[in-house]
Order: structure tokens, then sequence, then C-alpha cells
């Protein structure tokens, strides 16, 4: 039952990680880096749960882990539509920066485009 | 045996290293890398809690696809990095947040150990119902049969995705193809990467999806190498990624939410319940969706990397050049 | 004949563990990008093939046997090629900085 | 096929509850294989069906006022699994008309936004009306499993449905600012929904399911769905930007096109709220504390104030009403506070939860029909400054009357149905005592008269002379039928206090409403009244220069520079709070101040 | 047998440890870049030897998949580097 402790405190701490990067760091590419380790932290204690629940021959509960196989593709759609928007708020704006009044002045092109 | 813990704390611990790595490092671009090891170490970890299934997810889409997608980003975001990097918060906030995440992981640590000792778990209800599929996997049995509404919303999340990423694109360059900007000479060693690994690739990704019925793998899994293969072809330039307006890209990506859905609402008139396979033709059925899912997923995960359209549509009628080499997607 | 199994199994793990040692003694001591792309892609190839060599035999089927070797030729191929792609970008680096 | 029905099987009218759920999702499927004009066409096609589908729900659901989730409820085992294994869908009295209120409001939109999205026959297709024709479908798809799933990793994926489809809304003009509100959005939207999948793996590590009915049922209390019940509580407050988690509405909702805004206002918060009453009233009701209750109205009362006063000090419309909404958000919150029943020590779902739910049905109706009409009035006069926004109701009058009315209706005068529930969360109020929540629900109406009052008067004003030469009369011609569909929004919104909600909502019989005509004036005068005072004290308008008014405004000097002052800070403050590092700070301090609030109550 | 091979998955991770943390502070972005390749060696090997520890034969496909996969990882990094350095720079006119 060891793997079960490790794991889970390890998850536990990759969560904290994670949510510290995704709020302390004000670059949004960092912040979805932090959400990415803040899920992967999360779906690590499905895994752990998942263990703890192995019976009837499975190593594992298969109903988290296969809640964990979804979440990780819904997460990877999360990033890549998050990188993708902000790659083109950077093209448009020239700033990666989301403090309030960032977009407005570094907008390089007019309201009316 | 007292070896085996040692070897659980120290996976544990190369991993938590990483991931302290990940967060802590300045310059972005090592981030990214460090994620990627972070995630093919994390791989690592879900061998030893005996989910190999998970395991090859998180390899494929936790590091590969994501790695690729974030190392991009890094490089083209490098130049406004400096200016956004000096918005960060003084030291006292810091120290607030970091506190208080530390609180919010104690306590979900906490709770770790108050969990009952018997541990709840729905596995022999999934053995004892697993004659109704005929799978052996019990876990392609959970994400096919007993909870398909979410594995059929998910491709609906997917599909979201896609579109979200396309409508980010210029007005004038709708109808045009994302490109992933191959350069003028093409580089030798790239080139011959992509000819030998796609066609190992591919029969990987077909081979871990037919695997799924009695082992580890599935469709999404096999779909993230295709992908990958897809990608890697696209970067050594052998190919191109179709208009995003052509008709068979868009029933690519249609299909296999679409195919869930029809065989769905047969289960509904057929054998009286949405979802639900009749009698015996559970297991065809099954591999009938998976095979759609693995053509939608692989066009899906490559056009997310891939990014939103840039060049304008093509002249009206020029075929699209170089149609994309072997791969599973039109 | 297991023990014998098992033997092969010691011994080819044990030289894989001295390669992997080899290898990153050398990433660690060795000067710049390129002699320690030198150390990473020659020496860990033949450490992994040699713990490949030496778990064929725990394999539980022949089929499982194949597999490792299909690994390991995989891993070769990828790293003759990917070396090559990160001495150029070491080389353009070199060039550039 | 043996179906293993443990428990309640499926009910005869399940069969609909697929039906809400799979047409909207095969008409955006269809939409975007389909391409071009009948992306449009699709989608349009699927609204009648799918409002006949809720309205049939609604009916088929059995009238069971104040019943546990378990026997008033039409039930659907998706595959034939029951529940842990598989997942079951439920419509009880709340779902159902939440599906009709969301039918009724993407109808509505659906119609209006003909006028910008139109794709014109033979036309090559474009980005924005084919990318507007599968979101729609896709924000009701993601409403409707919302309403109806009875598993929580549903609700999770139902959950990112909808963000996913509402981030691309909001930046679907490709300005900076709104691709900047957008990404905003979806990273504050993304913490929200992993923080709520770390609560449903702690409550699957304790209790081995997911489904809402057994969890009621093996819920007790214990670390486990103590530090569940935070988690998913914050994180869902995170994605209804209840103050202080507010830093992307105001943005996000300005920034998105007119009918966009609509949706994103009117229905896209409403999911995640949906999910909260579901969570502290179907899954763990004995759970929550007079702590954690008290301080989740104590953040709606912060939010009506802080989002009505900085509304009143907003130079645009759409942002005012964008902040409008954040108040609104707060009225609904105001609900927990109220039914938490302290000898049962659980949340009772008694008339509190029905004027909470109907205060949601209203501001969704209301709310939608503003937005559509500050849209009609930007084409019309070609900028929504408010201060310059003299002689739009000459130019769109259908529009501004449905501005009007909408705001008569939000600000609870009769026969409104934010006015029937004021008067059950009045009555809550009274019954349990608690008199400074029935101070804070009337502030409320005044504070929304106060912005009604205010663009109202700016907006019927006669166009001054001098600024109508420079404008050129015919900016932009704007159709009648979207006019209409804000109309006809905002009559809905005016007519629900008429219609008797007993069959759906859980109003106590005891609970009828004192249809005195004293009381019926007095409701119906006061927010028109100290909203006007608020109005004149706080609001942002220029002193008029000579007669009657300058003088009169003279005489209130003080109070006015003391107005002022008070607007000005509220503005700081609310500009402090929505700084990304205080939102983290607000988010994580939050989980922990509900951790400890729900541990108390142990 | 298995604590042989437990010794010897140690021993394997404490030589990844090490070379990860002199490759990811390696100065240029090409040391980085063989962060990949070297959890393409030193992981996979662990990885076999866990999934014989384990039992668990599926190790060998997570196995083949994350070869394949720190491949891919590699080829896209050596890919945007050359990239970056050309001409057009990273600037946001790169692609």
């Amino acid at each position: 039952m060891s793997e079960v402790l490790v794991f889970g405190l390890c998850a536990a701490v990759v969560a904290g990680l994670g949510l510290y990067g995704a709020i302390v760091d004000p670059r949004p590419l960092r912040k979805i880096l932090g959400f990415n380790l803040l899920g992967s932290g999360v779906f690590l204690f499905f895994g752990v749960v998942a263990r703890r629940g192995a019976a009837a021959g499975f190593p594992g509960d298969p109903v988290p882990q296969a809640l964990v196989i979804t979440g990780i593709v819904v997460a990877f759609s999360a990033t890549a539509l998050a990188v993708t928007l902000l790659l083109r708020f950077f093209e448009t704006t020239g700033s990666s920066s989301l403090r309030d009044g960032a977009a407005a002045d570094g907008a390089r092109d007019t309201a009316e485009s | 045996m007292t070896i085996v813990p040692a070897l659980d704390l120290f996976v544990a611990g190369v991993v938590l290293v990483v991931a302290v790595w990940t967060v802590a490092v300045r310059n972005t671009s090592s981030a990214v890398v460090g994620f990627v090891a972070y995630g093919l170490l994390l791989a690592l970890v879900w061998v030893r809690l005996g989910a190999p299934d998970v395991a090859l997810t998180e390899a494929a889409i936790g590091s590969g696809l994501t790695g690729a997608l974030l190392i991009g980003a890094a490089a083209r975001l490098r130049a406004g990095e400096s200016t956004v990097a000096a918005e960060r918060p003084g030291v006292p906030v810091r120290l607030l947040i970091a506190a208080l995440a530390t609180v919010v992981a104690a306590a979900i640590a906490g709770v770790l150990l108050s969990l009952p000792d018997p541990a709840p778990t729905l596995a022999p209800e999934a053995t004892a119902n697993a004659g109704a599929t005929g799978l052996g996997n019990p876990i392609t049995n959970v994400l096919m049969a007993f909870r398909a509404m979410d594995t059929m919303l998910e491709k609906v999340v997917l599909l979201l995705a896609v579109l979200g990423i396309w409508s980010l694109s210029p007005d004038a360059a709708w109808g045009g193809r994302p490109h992933l900007p191959h350069r003028a000479e093409p580089d030798a060693a790239l080139e011959f990467l992509a000819r030998v690994l796609t066609p190992v690739g591919v029969v990987l990704g077909i081979a871990v999806l037919w695997v799924s019925a009695d082992h580890p793998g599935g469709a999404f899994q096999g779909a993230t190498i295709l992908a990958a293969m897809w990608l890697l072809v696209l970067m050594a330039g052998l190919g191109e990624v179709p208009d995003i307006g052509r008709r068979r890209l868009r029933l690519a990506l249609v299909v296999g939410p679409a195919v869930f859905l029809t065989i769905g609402l047969g289960g509904l008139v057929v054998s009286g319940a949405f979802l639900s396979y009749p009698q015996g033709f559970a297991k065809p059925l099954i591999l009938a969706i998976e095979f759609a899912m693995i053509l939608t997923v692989a066009t899906t995960l490559g056009l997310l990397v891939a990014g939103p359209p840039v060049a304008g549509p093509p002249a009206a009628g020029s075929a699209a050049a170089g149609s994309p080499a072997r791969r599973a997607a039109p | 004949m297991s023990v014998l199994l098992d033997l092969v199994t010691i011994v080819m793990v044990s030289a894989g563990m001295v390669f992997f040692l080899a290898g990153t003694v050398g990433l660690l001591r060795f000067p710049d990008t390129l002699t320690r792309l030198h150390a990473l892609t020659k020496a860990d190839n033949i450490g992994l093939g040699l713990v490949v060599i030496g778990l064929v035999p725990q394999a539980g089927s022949l089929r499982d046997g194949l597999k490792l070797l299909c690994v390991w030729l995989l891993v070769l191929l990828a790293s003759a090629t990917v070396s090559q792609l990160v001495a150029q970008a070491a080389r353009r680096e070199g060039d550039s900085s | 096929m043996a179906v293993p029905v443990s428990g309640p099987g499926s009910t005869e009218g399940g069969a609909l509850l697929v039906l809400a759920i799979v047409i909207p999702v095969a008409a955006a499927l269809l939409g975007f294989a389909a391409g071009g004009r009948r992306t449009e066409r699709i989608a349009l096609g699927a609204l009648p069906i799918g409002l006949t589908v809720a309205v049939l729900i609604a009916a088929a659901v059995p009238p069971a006022s104040a019943v546990p989730l378990t026997d008033g409820v039409l039930t659907y085992l998706l595959g034939g699994w029951a529940p842990p294994l598989g997942v079951a869908l439920r419509a009880d009295g709340l779902s159902a008309v939440m599906l009709v209120i969301a039918a009724v409001v993407v109808c509505a939109v659906g119609v209006f936004a003909r006028a910008d999205f139109a794709i014109a026959d033979g036309a090559a297709e474009t980005r924005a009306p084919f990318a507007f024709w599968i979101l729609l479908p896709m924000i009701w798809a993601g409403l409707n499993t919302v309403f109806l799933a009875g598993d929580l990793f549903t609700l999770y994926v139902a959950l990112e449905i909808l963000t996913f489809a509402a981030v691309p809304l909001v930046c679907l003009d490709g300005r900076g600012e709104t691709l900047q509100a957008a990404l905003r959005y979806l990273l504050f939207a993304l913490l929200g929904s992993v923080l709520y999948l770390a609560g449903t793996v702690l409550l699957y590590g304790a209790y081995g399911t997911l489904d809402i009915v057994l969890l009621s049922q093996r819920v007790a209390v214990a670390p486990a769905p103590l530090v569940a019940g935070a988690l998913m509580t914050v994180g869902l407050l995170a994605k209804t930007a209840l103050v202080p988690l507010h830093l992307w509405l105001p943005p996000a909702h300005a920034g998105a096109p007119p009918a966009g805004s609509a949706l994103l206002s009117a229905l896209v918060v409403k999911g995640s709220f949906f999910i909260v009453v579901r969570l502290w009233f179907d899954v763990m009701p004995g759970l929550p504390s007079v702590a954690a209750t008290q301080m989740l109205s104590t953040l709606g009362a912060a939010a009506i104030v802080l989002g009505s006063v900085v509304a009143l000090r907003q130079e645009r419309l759409k942002l005012l009403i964008a902040y409008s909404t954040l108040a609104q958000i707060g009225y609904l919150f105001l609900l927990f506070g109220l039914a938490f029943d302290v000898d049962s020590a659980a949340m009772q779902k008694g008339d509190a939860l029905a004027g909470g739910m109907l205060q949601a049905m209203s501001h969704a109706t209301a709310k939608a029909a503003m937005f559509m009409a500050a849209g009609s009035i930007y084409v019309a006069m070609g900028h929504d400054r408010i201060a310059a926004l003299a002689g739009a109701g000459r130019r769109v009058p259908v529009a501004v009357l449905a501005f009007a009315l909408g705001g008569v209706a939000l600000a609870g005068l009769p026969p409104g149905g934010a006015y029937l529930a004021k008067e059950l969360l009045l009555g809550a109020a009274a019954r349990t005592g608690q008199w400074w929540w029935a101070v804070v629900i009337q502030a409320g109406g005044a504070f929304t008269g106060a912005y009604l009052l205010l663009v109202l008067a700016r907006v019927l004003a006669p166009p001054d002379r001098a600024a109508a030469g420079d404008v050129d009369t015919h900016h932009g011609r704007v159709a009648w039928y979207p006019q209409a569909a804000a109309l006809v929004l905002a009559m809905v919104s005016l007519s629900l206090g008429l219609v008797d909600w007993s069959a759906w909502l859980p109003i106590p019989p005891g609970a009828r409403l004192a249809a005195s005509v004293v009381d019926t004036l007095a409701a119906a005068v006061w927010p028109v009244l100290a909203g006007g005072v608020l109005a004149v004290l706080i609001g942002r308008w220029t002193t008029p220069s000579g007669g009657r008014l300058a003088r009169a405004v003279a005489t209130l000097g003080p109070l006015r520079r003391g107005g002022i002052a008070l607007g000005e800070n509220v503005c700081r403050g609310d500009a402090f709070l929505r700084r990304w590092p205080m939102a983290g700070v607000s988010l994580l301090a939050l989980a922990v101040a509900f951790g400890a609030a729900l541990w108390t109550g142990r | 047998m298995n604590e042989f091979l437990t010794v010897m998955v140690g021993l394997v991770l404490a030589l990844l440890a090490l070379g990860l943390v002199r490759v990811l502070r390696g100065p240029g972005d090409a040391d980085r870049m063989m962060a990949a390749q070297l959890i393409g060696t030193c992981g996979i090997a662990a990885l076999l030897l866990i999934g014989v520890i384990g039992g668990t034969s599926a190790a060998i496909d997570v196995a083949l998949v994350l070869a394949l996969l720190a491949t891919f990882a590699a080829a896209a990094f050596a890919d945007c580097a050359r990239r970056t350095a050309q001409p057009g720079g990273p600037g946001p006119e790169a692609p």
C-alpha cells in the first residue's frame, strides 16, 4: 500500500505547485504550464484513488482510470485553445500581459479593425 | 520488501524535482522542456500505480503533443517575455499565495489519509457486468459502455476546441490552411526520421487500438500516436495540412461523434436505452465506433497543434499540393 | 534452467548499468554540447540495449521478448537522427552566439 | 437485454431527456459538416424542436413541491446501466424550468443573431457566422447537460463544453481587448474547473460513486466531503464570477458581440450557479453550516453593492450591463443564507430556493433582452457611450422599450418574475428572522432601478441640437426582428410573476403572496424612488448648466461629492480585486475559508 | 531477482536525475533538447525494469509509445529551434 501514500502526497504537492505557478507567474504561458501541472496532480490523485480500489483481479479500479483518460484529453484541448488564444493575442497586440490596460496601450491595430 | 517503497519514493522524488524546476526556472523554454521531461516521467508513476492505459495516454498526450504545442509557443513568445515578466507580484503576495497553495495541498493530502480503509471501488461491478460487452479490457468497457455519455461528450469538447482555434484566425485566412512553417531547404535528418518513423508509428497506433479490446490500449492513445506521426510528416515538409474548408476534412472531424451518436440512437430504438448495445453485437459496434473515433481524434489532435488557418484560401479549384503521406487521416 | 536465465539477466543488466554510468559521467564531465551529445546517445543506447537483452529472459512470452527488442531498435533509430538534429542546433547556436 | 437496474429505473418520460441533449449536439455536428449557409439553417431549425422538447419535459415532470431528488423526478439510465456504474439523467422541477428558460432565451438570441450573423445564400462561408451558428447549439447542449446530468463527472464535461463554447464567443470580433478578455476568462475558468475536479476525486475516493442521488444517501460529516465541498464550491464560484472572483466577467461580457453577450450573461453564468445549487441542496444538504451559508450570502451582498455602484460609474452601456450582471449574480446567492434551516442544520428546499431560481429565470430573460437592446442601440447610434446616447429613443424605439421593460422586470416591479422572487426571498427572510438580508434585497432592487433610470434618462432625452449635426443620422439601419426578439424576451420576463410555479419550484403553499394593493404599490414605487436618489448621488452624469435643476443640484453639493467619492473608491477597489494575483489570492483564500466554515459546522 | 532489479531501477533513476540536472541547466537550447533524448534512454530502461518488477507486461507497450513520443518531442524541439534561428527570427511574424 506504500505507493498509494507516496504518490498521493506527490500528487498533492504537484497540485500545490501547479496552483502556485498558475497564480503567481504573470506570463500566460507559465500560467498554462501551471494549469497543466495542477491538472496532472489531480489526475494523479484519481490514479491513487483507483489504486486503493484495486479488487476483482484488476490492479486498479477502472472507473477513475477511465475518468482520467477523458480528463487528460479535455485538459489537452483546453491547453491547445489557451495557447492559440495567447499567440493570437500576442500577434494582435504585441504584448502578452494580462494586466488591465495592457491590451489597450499595446494595441497595434486601431479598435475599428 | 522494504526496497519497493524506496523505489516509489525515488520515482516520486525525481518527478517532484522536475515539477519544482518547471515552476521555478526563469526561462520559459527550459520550463517547457522541464514539463516534457515531467510528462514522460509521469508515465513511470502511472505504471507503478497499475494503470498502463493511463501511462500510454499521459506519455502520448501529456508530454508528446503538449510539449510540441508549448515549445512552439515559447519560441514565438520569447520576444515579449521580458516586459511581462516584470509584472511579477511582490514578495509578500508571493509568500501569501505559496502559503495558501500549501494549505490547499495539505488539505487534499490530509483527506487522502482519512479515506475509508476498505476503499469503496466499482471494480467488482465492472467485472460482473463485463459480460454485456464481451470486452476484456475493463477501462474500454467503462469508456465505451458504462460511461459512454462522457466519452461522447468529450468528443464534442474536442470538436469545440478545433472550432475555437479556427475562429481565432484572421477573417481573410478563413478557408485557407494552417501550415506548420517548414523551410525552403528540406532538413535531411528530419525528413529521414519522418520517412522511417511514420510507418512504424501508424502500425503502432492501429495496434494500440486493436489490442484495446482485451489489453491496455485505446482509441485515444492510438489516435495520439497517429496525430504525432502526422505532425512529424508536416514538420518534415512531406505533406500539407488540407484547407479547413475541404468537405473531407470536415467529415473526418465529425465522423467520430456522429457514428457514436447514431449507434447510440440505434441503441435507443433497438435495445431500449440510449448508448446501449444490442445483445451480442456490442463488440463489433464498439470497434466500429473506435475506428471512427481514432480517425476523428487523430485529425483533431493534429489540427489542434497545427493551429488556426494562416494562409488564405487556395485559388478556386487548385488541388492541394502534395497530398499528405501515408496516414489514416485524409 | 531458470537459475541460468536469472544469471544472464543479472550479468546483462549490470553491464547495461555500467554503460549508463559511463554515459552519465560523460554527460557531466564533458566540456561542450557536442561531446556531451556523443556521450548521451552512444553510451546510454548500449546501456539500454544490454538492459533489454537482460530482460528478454524475464519477459512472459516470445511476443513480449520481440517487443522488447523492438523498443531498443526504435530508440537506436531515434537517437541516431535526433543526435543529428541536436548537433545541427548546437552548431547553429555555436556560431550565432 | 438484461438491464441491471438497481434503484429507480428509467421513467417513461425519460427518453425526452436524451433528446434535450442530442438535438443541439446533432445540430452542431451537422452544421459543422455542412458548412456555408446550411449551418445557419440547421441551427435555426433545431431551435423550435428543442423548445418543444423542453416544454414537454416541463409538462412530464411530476408535480412535487418540496420533495427530495429521488422520487418526484424524471430519470433515464444511459446505456441501461444504473448508477453507481452507469450515468443517469434526471430532471426535477428546478431543471425543468431552467430547461424551458434556456430554450426560450436561445430561440430569441437565434432570431436576434440573424441580423448580425446572417450568411447570404451562395456567398462564401465566413469565419464569424460559421463559428456563431455552431457555438449557439453547443452552448445549448452544454446547458441542457448541466441541467440534466445526474453524475458529477458528466457535469464537469458539460461545464467544459460550456466554457469552450463561450470563450470563442467573447473574442469573435478578433480585437486586442476581446482577445485579452477571452484569455483571462479561459485561464480563470480552467482554474475553477480543475478545483471542481479535485473535489470530485475526493468524493469518489470517500464514497466510490459520483452519482448525485447515491452521494446524497452516503455523504456524512467527514474530512473528505468537507474539503471536496469547499473546493468544488470555490471552483464553481470562479466560473460564476461571484465577487471577489469576477476578474474576467466585465471585459468578457462587454467585449462579446451583442448576441454573444446575451448568451453569456443570461445563460452561461447560470450553468455553474445551477451546479452550486445541486451541490448544496442535493449532494450534501446536511453538510453546510451557518458560517458557510452566511459567508456565501455575504459574498452575494458584496457583489450586489460592488456591481451596482461600479455600474453606476460606467461610461459605456455594455460595461454597465455587464456590471449589472455581476450584481444580479450576487442577488442569486442570497438564497443560500435564507435556505439554511438552523434547527435541522440542513438546507431546506423551500421558498428561499424557489425565490432564487425565479430570480435566475427572470434575470436570464431580462438581461438577454437588455443586451440585445443595447446591441440594437449600438448599431443605431454607432457607439455606446451613455453620455452621448441622447435621441436613441427616436431611432430605435422598440429596442429602448425592450431595454426599459427588461430593466423594470429586473428591478423587481410587479408583475415581473423578479418581483415574485423578491417576495419569496423577503418571506424567507421574515420567517427565519434574518432581517439584514431583507435590507440587502431591497437595496438590490433600488440599485437596479438606479442604473436603469440613469440610462433611460439619457436615452429618452431629445437629441440635443448641437450633437445631432456631427453624428450622421443614418448611421445604422436596425431591422425590426432583432428589436422584436428583445421586446418579446422583456415581456416574458415581465410576465413570469403571473405564472403559478408551485408545480415546479418548491414554493410552500403557506407562502401565498400578500396580493394587497398597498404592498404591490409599495413594491412598484420603492425601486424607482430609491433608485432615483441613488442615481442622482452616485451616478455618472454631468450637471445640467442652467435652470431649476442646476439650483436643486447645488443644494445636494456635499452629498453629491460624497457619493462620487464613494463611487470612485468602490471602482478602485474593483480594479484592485480584478488584478490577477489578487483574484488568485481570493480564490485560494475563499477555498480555505469555506473549508474552515464547513469544518466549524461539524 | 526482484530485489536486484529494484536496486538497478534505483541506480538508473539516480543517473537519470543527475543527467537531467546537468541537461536542464545547460546554457543553450541544444542542451535542453537532450533532455527528451535522455529520458528516451534512461527513462525507458527504468520503465522496462519497473514493468518486470511489477509484473505488468503492458509496460512494454508503454515503453514503445514513450520511445516514439520522446523522439517526436525531440524532433519538435529541434525543428522549433531551427525555425526560430531562421533570419525571420522568433518575432510574431515568423510563422
